[in-house]
């Protein structure tokens, strides 16, 4: 390779022997007009690239679904002794997570407080006898092995510390749906970076859990040093 | 707020499978795959290409009629530990797919994060490891009975015998839910030791002396499949024959069985 | 500013550095990994609250209890039951893939009707008028003993019902399948001098001789007897295995004695002869307990001498001489009968034989022996009304030749079965079938179905399309007994009183029915007298009215029980002066004592013999795909059916191991692969029952080569059984 | 009709010709794209792998092509390193060859893993204790590596050369390319040998275990020896190739001589290491694991034991020897046939690395397993050398590949 | 290959590993950066082409 000034040489002169080659139009160019352009397309391309990739993008991956009717947690959060009255373990541990029908059946058999929301709950899914299909937020992927008793009864967290402040809302926000992944964009979280998380329930990925296991001094995995897969995985 | 998780008594899930009592049913190959979602396709005639996270072999003495002599030999995973946790398939995988938990001495394998090299296939000497060379498919109304706990495989991936790990999720689950933090031995157990019509099959935490298993292991009977190479599996089997006793090793002709010097691996 | 192919290719460099720089690549890259995780064609199961419920397994007569696992209203795990007295937590490959029959394509969802040959799905209650009014025109026609039943179903209220309902419709033709434990029973019961019920005390016996039984292959309750070869090698207790082949029974046995198949009755009484010369039996039962002794004795020492028994059987002398003495001196001794699993009957000769066998080493109502029980009715129905139709009909023979009722009534036979439905003293107009598969499971298959094409109606109570299925008219599917109540009997060979109950696990999936619940609907549809003999409104009243207190137990803990339960003493077992055991028992001494396999030895110079094994179903229910993917390549590749040869026996043929040949019997000739198999003896082969099977379900379907094709019955002189162990083969390079 | 794209002084065949000749070869090439969709679309069903052979054809392909790609990372290691100057009118076609070998390695990876959109998991979460990692992570840097050292070659051609960005780019990355010839030979000493690796780490297969040595199994060098002995032969076997394909002299004798020289001696010491290390390995390491050498080899014909006389002997020694020898260079048939034989070496010992390690049965109840590619995994193994094929020539007909070109064929006129 | 990666530990194998990856990719990106940059500003004083 070393032979290229010599081989540059040869075809410079062949290029110069050879009137007539179609290039010779390139060459016609101002060289400062031509850096100009070249600045300003480069500027435009990027413009366009940064616009696509962090407004389009995210308008696009994600949809938004609608739940089947509105539902406050802070009324319900009123009415009732703390989260567990609703979303309880059952008896062998595991978490019964969103309450069946059965369990709101006790009070809404008739509509109570009259909101259209309410009716359509028990109009439609109490009377017909018919499970309401919510879009669970925090939904975690099929592999993932998630124990509600480990964390709230061994480890003695309180709720909100994952799901945050959801008891004191008024009204469900809206799910947005991953189309590519199918997941809840909660486990994702909403920032699109990925980097700016203040909150521990802004975001349900696995190095979110890890960080905290890691913290709790969890090292049972040979390869990494941190809690074992098969901890949190199925 | 968070409770630290302080690291005692580090447990070793281990197996005795008593070939003297296995009848080659094939139960314990049925409940493995019943209880962890195993798929199935028209044709499992090609038993390399044919999921059986648990396979049970037929030995023979290879002695012409009428000495001949047959045992059957369940082979699960053998969640070897090798030197330290470095067992045979753990150190290879490229993208940390599969690991070895110290607090139960299980070889883990997360389907998920496996990307189908097949190099922990190809370092496993004992087969145990099953790649999904199709989509897995359900007749119509079948996926009915997929269990929960255990995650269905999609095509491309390696899986393999996880001591039924998912039962030990749960047991700790209730465990923790009760206050608790041990288990006893009965809540822990594989879906193939409970079906087993003979009872050949004992599980437990080989270090917990009043686990059935501490003491079995010591069985005169007891030897592990292809202790040599140094794999530390955690799988024994019981057998009055020494022929059986045998073919679970390599030796030269001059050599005892059982006798041999296990490698170590640094 | 002029757009040429530079400024181009900066605008591109541009988007690709302002790309990099936002989340797209990134996040996209992660997305379509995470994408592969979630693949929308694999199946996430849904979660929820998970419950237990106890029930019976009814896919073989083994009795045992099952836990189902469900998650929501799926079914998700079957499960041994923890603590039933017959498996206690344990349970076979076929009892684990139940969920695959409940939720698999084999189903029949709803009633149907054959028309030009096609299925078509009809109502309940267009096929219920369908059939009662095919019974009406026959009964109106005087030939109510035209219609027939095969049930699989041995005992239990369903088959009750049946038989009940062919009673009370004027037929005597309720068939149900004989295995080895009728014939058992029926040699006990004659023995016995009493109809006996026999159970085998297996868990407390220490040297147990085993005439080609498939002790931990399925014989008469599958996971008890593997359990109480469980027991055996914890307590050093011995195995004896006598058959041609290594079965897996013999490979754990202690002993493997290959004898010539078909030889094991007179091996049995070789060992006899040898005990009584040598006066090594129980003295004090056959003093004082038995009768005919010295007529067996004279017997014993004529025609089966250690020298002449060794000929017969092709064991040495000595063997048989020292098997004798272990088994008289064991403590606990115990002979057992049926090959395989028990599905074939045999001859009441060689059960005899094993039961004196039993009987002369005192091995009777005993701990770890054989325990005679009374039969006692199971119930106390009312009395079945007759009407006139019904009497007259009544009058006519059973077509298989049998009177019911007598001590000698081995229950029924079906050996003959083929011949007799359609040019016996009269032919069959109707056919029910429930729980049986005839056109698959019957020697000689083929001939079943001919039968069966002649017949013109033909009524399938079966959950599953399978073989027989396709001859009927008309099909009134049942609930899997994962959807139904039923009561389960006690096991074959359960010496202790044991009753389960299935029950629906999950509420039925489609339009089918229970069949005892079909059957009174039917009994109400044609009124009369038939309707007046089911007093109940349905199946389910039936059950609680027949089980009375009892069923409280049972809907609790999915069984009943008593542990406590001991046969009678030998001075209460044979107090009645007739009741003495009687060594001399009609057609014991005196009969036919051979059966000589079908075909010439000249043409086909082999022996075929059909083997069981757990990995493959050979009843009614072929193997769910759990079970099929256990079975071994050497036995089933692709479509392929390997048969065992010993490599002796190949290697004159010239088939190489794995090879293709051709396997030819009197009854068919079929194509096969060879497995060289060094545990079988020369000059014998042997095949599986459970392959081969037809329908539509294409996880079992063409899979192989079924057995029955290939061998036919052969009824024992005595007892009409079907008494054929193999046929005569042949085997040449394909 | 491409004329003002053939570099100056040199004759190409004409147009038509030309690509009559890629359009036949990109047959070939589209049977293998289609094999590869297939796979990529319906999974490795399409490949006769099985539980047994996880690793078949395509990792034997792999390592095959890297050892013998290894051409590019020694000859550059001896001109930019050790100096060897007259190298460089041979190194643009060592480097050529090495980016097929490279590419084509890749292409393969990709198709051979069972989840092709989760492959960056084997960088982003990466087990450095598994050799995999190690050679994805090496291969990966030394194909970048490559690719730098092709570029100016590309850049070289008569009308990319005119764009003075372009021609500066090429001047700067000769200027520096030592350095990058310094990290690829880095690299490569780490990849080959991680590939030996792969095999020797397998401490549950002792057919393709091997003790370490420091923290490396022997395989570690064995292979990286082999290939730096072999990889030179290919590249010699190719320059003759090209040379009888256009019947033309490419390149001087001397540098055809030095560089058989010292992959011979290469050679000779690899065979003498190699035959240490399989006795080695024969009479201590297998009967401390309870087997003989014999239980290793079959009655099959694939998995005979003449295998590893045939390895040793006839594709190491021979070679070697003549190599080594200045007669046996100078010899124009006795050359080709050491580089041949040498190259048929490194194939059949990653051969029996390979697929032999997945045949011997390792519990004693086992038997031997057997495989036959099926046409899709042929395909997709025949498709690289198509794709190199295909670049060899056009980069033949429009780059100046062999500087020593228009010295040996000066045209008439 | 992250620090930020789960898989990442700080302990000598991956030190060692890590390290040389990083090396050689940092040489890599030096190398071809210091080309591209140069090449530019060559470009700009007007070098290269037929103009050298």
């Amino acid at each position: 390779m070393s032979t290229i000034e010599e081989n540059t040489k040869d075809s410079v002169d062949a290029a110069v022997k050879e009137p007539g080659a179609p290039e010779k139009e390139s060459e016609k160019i101002e060289p400062g007009l031509a850096q100009g352009s070249i600045i300003v397309s480069f500027v435009i391309g990027l413009a366009i690239a940064l616009i696509i990739g962090w407004i389009v993008f995210p308008a696009l991956l994600y949809s938004e679904k609608e739940q089947p009717f509105d539902f406050s947690h802070e009324v319900h959060n009123d009415l009732v002794d703390g989260c567990e009255s609703c979303h309880y373990f059952r008896d062998d541990g595991t978490f019964a997570g969103v309450p069946k029908l059965w369990l709101c059946r006790d009070c809404h058999e008739e509509v109570q407080g009259g909101t259209a929301d309410e009716e359509t709950f028990v109009y439609e899914y109490v009377w017909n006898d018919r499970e309401v299909p919510w879009r669970i937020y925090s939904k975690q992927p099929d592999c993932v092995f998630f124990s509600h008793a480990a964390h709230v009864v061994k480890a003695e967290m309180d709720c909100e510390t994952c799901h945050g402040p959801i008891g004191e809302s008024d009204s469900l926000k809206p799910y947005e749906e991953n189309v590519i992944t199918g997941y809840s964009r909660d486990i994702w979280g909403k920032s699109i970076s990925g980097l700016n998380k203040k909150h521990i329930w802004e975001s349900m990925k696995m190095d979110d859990c890890a960080d905290c296991h890691k913290e709790a001094g969890m090292e049972s995995s040979v390869q990494t040093k941190k809690d074992a897969c098969f901890v949190c995985h199925k | 707020m968070k409770k630290g998780h302080e690291h005692k008594n580090p447990k070793k899930y281990g197996m005795v499978i008593d070939l003297d009592k296995c009848t080659g049913c094939g139960a314990c190959m049925v409940a493995c795959m019943a209880e962890n979602n195993v798929p199935f396709k028209k044709d499992e005639s090609n038993k390399l290409d044919s999921i059986t996270w648990l396979r049970v072999y037929k030995l023979t003495n290879n002695k012409p009629y009428p000495d001949t002599e047959i045992c059957y030999l369940p082979r699960p995973c053998m969640h070897c530990e090798g030197s330290h946790g470095h067992s045979p398939c753990v150190s290879v995988c490229p993208a940390t797919a599969t690991d070895y938990s110290t607090e139960t001495g299980i070889v883990s394998q997360i389907y998920t994060r496996c990307f189908g090299c097949r190099y922990c296939m190809a370092a496993c000497p004992y087969h145990a490891r099953y790649f999904n060379w199709w989509d897995p498919v359900w007749p119509t109304g079948m996926e009915q009975m997929l269990s929960p706990n255990v995650s269905p495989r999609m095509r491309g991936v390696v899986e393999k015998c996880s001591f039924c790990y998912h039962r030990y999720q749960l047991a700790m689950e209730k465990a923790y839910f009760e206050e608790r933090e041990d288990l006893e031995e009965d809540e822990y157990q594989t879906a193939c030791t409970e079906a087993c019509p003979a009872g050949a099959i004992v599980f437990g935490d080989l270090n917990n002396k009043g686990h059935a298993v501490y003491k079995l292991k010591s069985d005169p009977r007891a030897f592990r499949l292809l202790e040599r190479l140094g794999t530390n599996p955690k799988v024994y089997y019981l057998s009055s024959r020494e022929w059986v006793r045998r073919q679970g090793d390599n030796y030269l002709e001059h050599e005892e069985t059982g006798k041999a010097r296990q490698k170590v691996h640094h | 500013m002029k757009i040429d192919r530079r400024s181009f290719l900066s605008l591109g460099l541009g988007a690709a550095a302002g790309t990099a720089l936002t989340p797209l690549p990134w996040k996209l890259t992660d997305d379509l990994s995470i994408w592969t995780q979630m693949w929308p064609w694999t199946p996430v199961p849904q979660d929820g609250e998970t419950t237990y419920v106890n029930s019976a397994c009814a896919i073989c007569p083994g009795g045992c209890g099952i836990t189902v696992r469900k998650v929501e209203d799926r079914a998700i795990k079957i499960e041994g039951m923890d603590g039933h007295p017959v498996n206690d937590g344990g349970i076979c490959p076929l009892g684990l893939s139940g969920l695959q029959l409940l939720y698999g394509p084999r189903r029949i969802k709803s009633p149907m009707k054959k028309e030009n040959g096609k299925w078509v799905k009809i109502s309940w209650k267009e096929a219920i008028a369908v059939v009662s009014d095919q019974i009406d025109a026959l009964r109106k026609n005087g030939e109510a003993q035209a219609i027939g039943c095969i049930s699989g179903l041995r005992k239990g209220t369903t088959s009750q019902l049946l038989e009940r309902f062919l009673l009370s419709l004027g037929s005597p033709n309720y068939m149900s399948i004989p295995s080895s434990y009728d014939a058992y029973e029926l040699a006990v019961s004659r023995m016995h001098g009493r109809r006996m019920t026999a159970g085998i005390d297996a868990e407390e016996s220490n040297f147990i001789l085993s005439f080609g039984s498939g002790v931990i292959e399925g014989w008469w309750s599958p996971v008890r007897m593997i359990r109480a070869h469980s027991v055996w090698k914890e307590k050093k207790a011995k195995l004896v295995q006598m058959e041609a082949r290594l079965s897996n029974t013999a490979a754990q046995a202690d002993k493997w004695i290959p004898v010539n198949p078909g030889a094991e009755a007179a091996l049995a009484m070789g060992i006899a002869a040898v005990i009584v010369k040598e006066s090594l039996y129980d003295k004090a039962f056959v003093e004082n307990y038995s009768r005919g002794f010295e007529e067996f004795r004279n017997m014993l020492l004529d025609a089966y001498s250690p020298d002449k028994a060794a000929s017969i059987t092709g064991v040495p002398s000595s063997v048989i001489e020292s098997l004798a003495r272990d088994f008289a001196g064991a403590s606990r001794p115990v002979a057992l009968y049926g090959r395989g699993n028990g599905s074939q009957p045999g001859t009441l000769f060689e059960a005899m034989a094993v039961h004196a066998l039993n009987a002369i080493v005192g091995a009777v109502n005993r701990p770890g022996g054989v325990w005679a029980v009374e039969q006692t009715d199971d119930n106390d129905w009312p009395a079945i009304q007759m009407d006139e139709i019904a009497k007259k009909g009544l009058k006519s023979p059973r077509i298989d030749g049998l009177d019911p009722g007598s001590e000698k009534d081995p229950g029924s036979l079906v050996s003959r079965f083929s011949e007799l439905a359609v040019s016996g003293e009269y032919p069959l107009k109707a056919l029910f079938i429930a729980g049986a598969n005839p056109c698959y499971s019957f020697p000689d298959s083929n001939a079943v179905k001919a039968a069966f094409e002649k017949i013109p109606f033909i009524v399938s109570f079966s959950s599953y399309m399978d073989e027989t299925v396709e001859y009927a008219s008309l099909v009134l599917p049942n609930h899997t007994y994962l959807e139904r109540y039923e009561d389960v009997p006690a096991p074959r060979g359960m010496g202790k009183p044991v009753r389960g109950i299935t029950r629906p696990v999950v509420s039925p999936l489609y339009n089918t029915r229970n069949t005892g619940d079909a059957v009174i609907e039917l009994a109400g549809k044609i009124g009369g007298s038939v309707a007046e003999s089911f007093p109940w409104g349905d199946y389910e009243t039936c059950l609680q009215e027949t089980f009375g207190e009892e069923w409280g137990t049972l809907e609790e803990e999915g069984f009943t029980s008593d542990s406590d339960f001991s046969p009678r003493s030998w001075e209460e077992a044979f107090k009645e002066d007739s009741g003495k055991f009687n060594f001399a028992s009609a057609g014991f001494l005196d009969s036919v004592r051979e059966i000589v396999p079908e075909g010439d030895d000249g043409s086909y110079p082999l022996i075929l013999v059909p083997y069981d094994t757990l990995r493959l179903s050979g009843g009614y229910i072929g193997d769910p795909p759990f079970v099929i993917k256990t079975v071994e390549d050497t036995v089933l590749k692709k479509r392929d059916s390997f048969v065992e040869v010993n490599p002796e026996t190949a290697g004159k043929i010239g088939v190489k191991n794995g090879g293709y040949a051709t396997l030819s019997t009197p009854k068919g000739q079929v194509k096969v692969r060879v497995n060289h198999y060094d545990g079988i003896k020369p000059g014998v082969i042997a095949m599986p029952r459970g392959l081969g099977h037809g329908g539509t379900d294409e996880y079992l379907a063409e899979k192989g080569v079924n057995v029955n094709e290939l061998i036919g019955p052969i009824p024992d002189p005595q007892s009409g059984f079907d008494g054929a162990w193999g046929i005569r083969a042949k085997l040449t390079r394909a | 009709m491409d004329s003002a794209l053939i570099p100056n002084g040199v004759k190409r065949c004409s147009f038509w010709q030309f690509y009559l000749f890629i359009g036949a070869v990109g047959v070939v090439l589209l049977w293998g794209v289609l094999a590869m969709l297939l796979i990529w679309l319906k999974g490795l069903n399409q490949t006769n792998m099985n539980d047994a052979y996880g690793f078949a054809l395509w990792i034997w392909a792999d390592l095959a092509v890297i050892a013998l790609g290894g051409g590019a990372f020694f000859t550059g290691f001896l001109k930019y390193i050790v100096g060897k100057d007259e190298l460089k009118n041979i190194i643009n076609y060592a480097v050529l060859i090495g980016f097929i070998c490279y590419s084509s390695a890749l292409l393969i990876l990709a198709i051979d893993i069972g989840q092709p959109l989760r492959g960056w998991f084997i960088f982003w979460h990466a087990n450095v204790h598994s050799m995999l990692t190690e050679v994805a992570f090496c291969l990966s840097c030394y194909f970048a590596v490559l690719t730098i050292e092709y570029i100016p070659l590309i850049l070289e051609n008569r009308q990319l050369d005119k764009v003075p960005f372009f021609h500066n780019l090429s001047h700067n990355m000769h200027e520096v390319m030592a350095v990058f010839a310094a990290t690829g030979a880095f690299l490569s000493f780490f990849h080959q040998g991680s590939l030996g690796g792969v095999a020797g780490v397998l401490f549950g297969r002792p057919f393709a275990y091997r003790e370490a040595f420091f923290i490396w199994p022997t395989t570690f060098f064995l292979f990286t020896w082999s290939a730096a002995a072999c990889g030179p032969c290919f590249t010699i076997m190719l320059t003759r190739l090209i040379e009888k394909v256009t019947g033309k002299k490419l390149v001087k004798q001397n540098v055809i001589d030095l560089l058989a020289k010292i992959a011979g001696w290469m050679l000779l010491t690899y065979i003498i290491a190699k035959t240490i290390d399989t006795l080695y390995w024969a009479n201590v390491t297998v009967p401390e694991l309870g087997q003989t050498l014999a239980e290793f080899y079959s009655d099959n014909a694939l998995y005979k034991m003449y295998f590893l006389f045939l390895e040793i002997g006839l594709f190491g020694f021979v070679p070697a020897l003549i190599l080594v020898t200045k007669k046996g260079r100078n010899n124009g048939f006795l050359l080709i046939s050491a580089v041949i034989l040498a190259v048929l070496g490194a194939s059949l010992n990653r051969w029996v690395m390979v697929l032999q390690v997945m045949a011997v049965p390792v519990l004693p109840f086992e038997s031997w397993n057997l495989y036959f590619p099926s046409w899709q995994e042929v395909a997709t193994t025949i498709l690289p050398v198509a794709y190199g094929v295909i670049l060899v020539a056009l980069s033949y007909r429009y780059l100046p590949v062999f500087p020593q070109e228009k010295a040996l064929n000066p045209i008439d006129g | 290959m992250f620090p930020f990666i789960f898989e990442w530990i700080w302990d000598p194998s991956h030190m060692v590993f890590m390290g040389g990856l990083w090396y050689a990719l940092g040489i890599i990106g030096l190398g071809m950066t210091y080309c591209i940059v140069k090449a530019a500003v060559d470009t700009v004083q007007g070098k290269g082409g037929h103009d050298h």
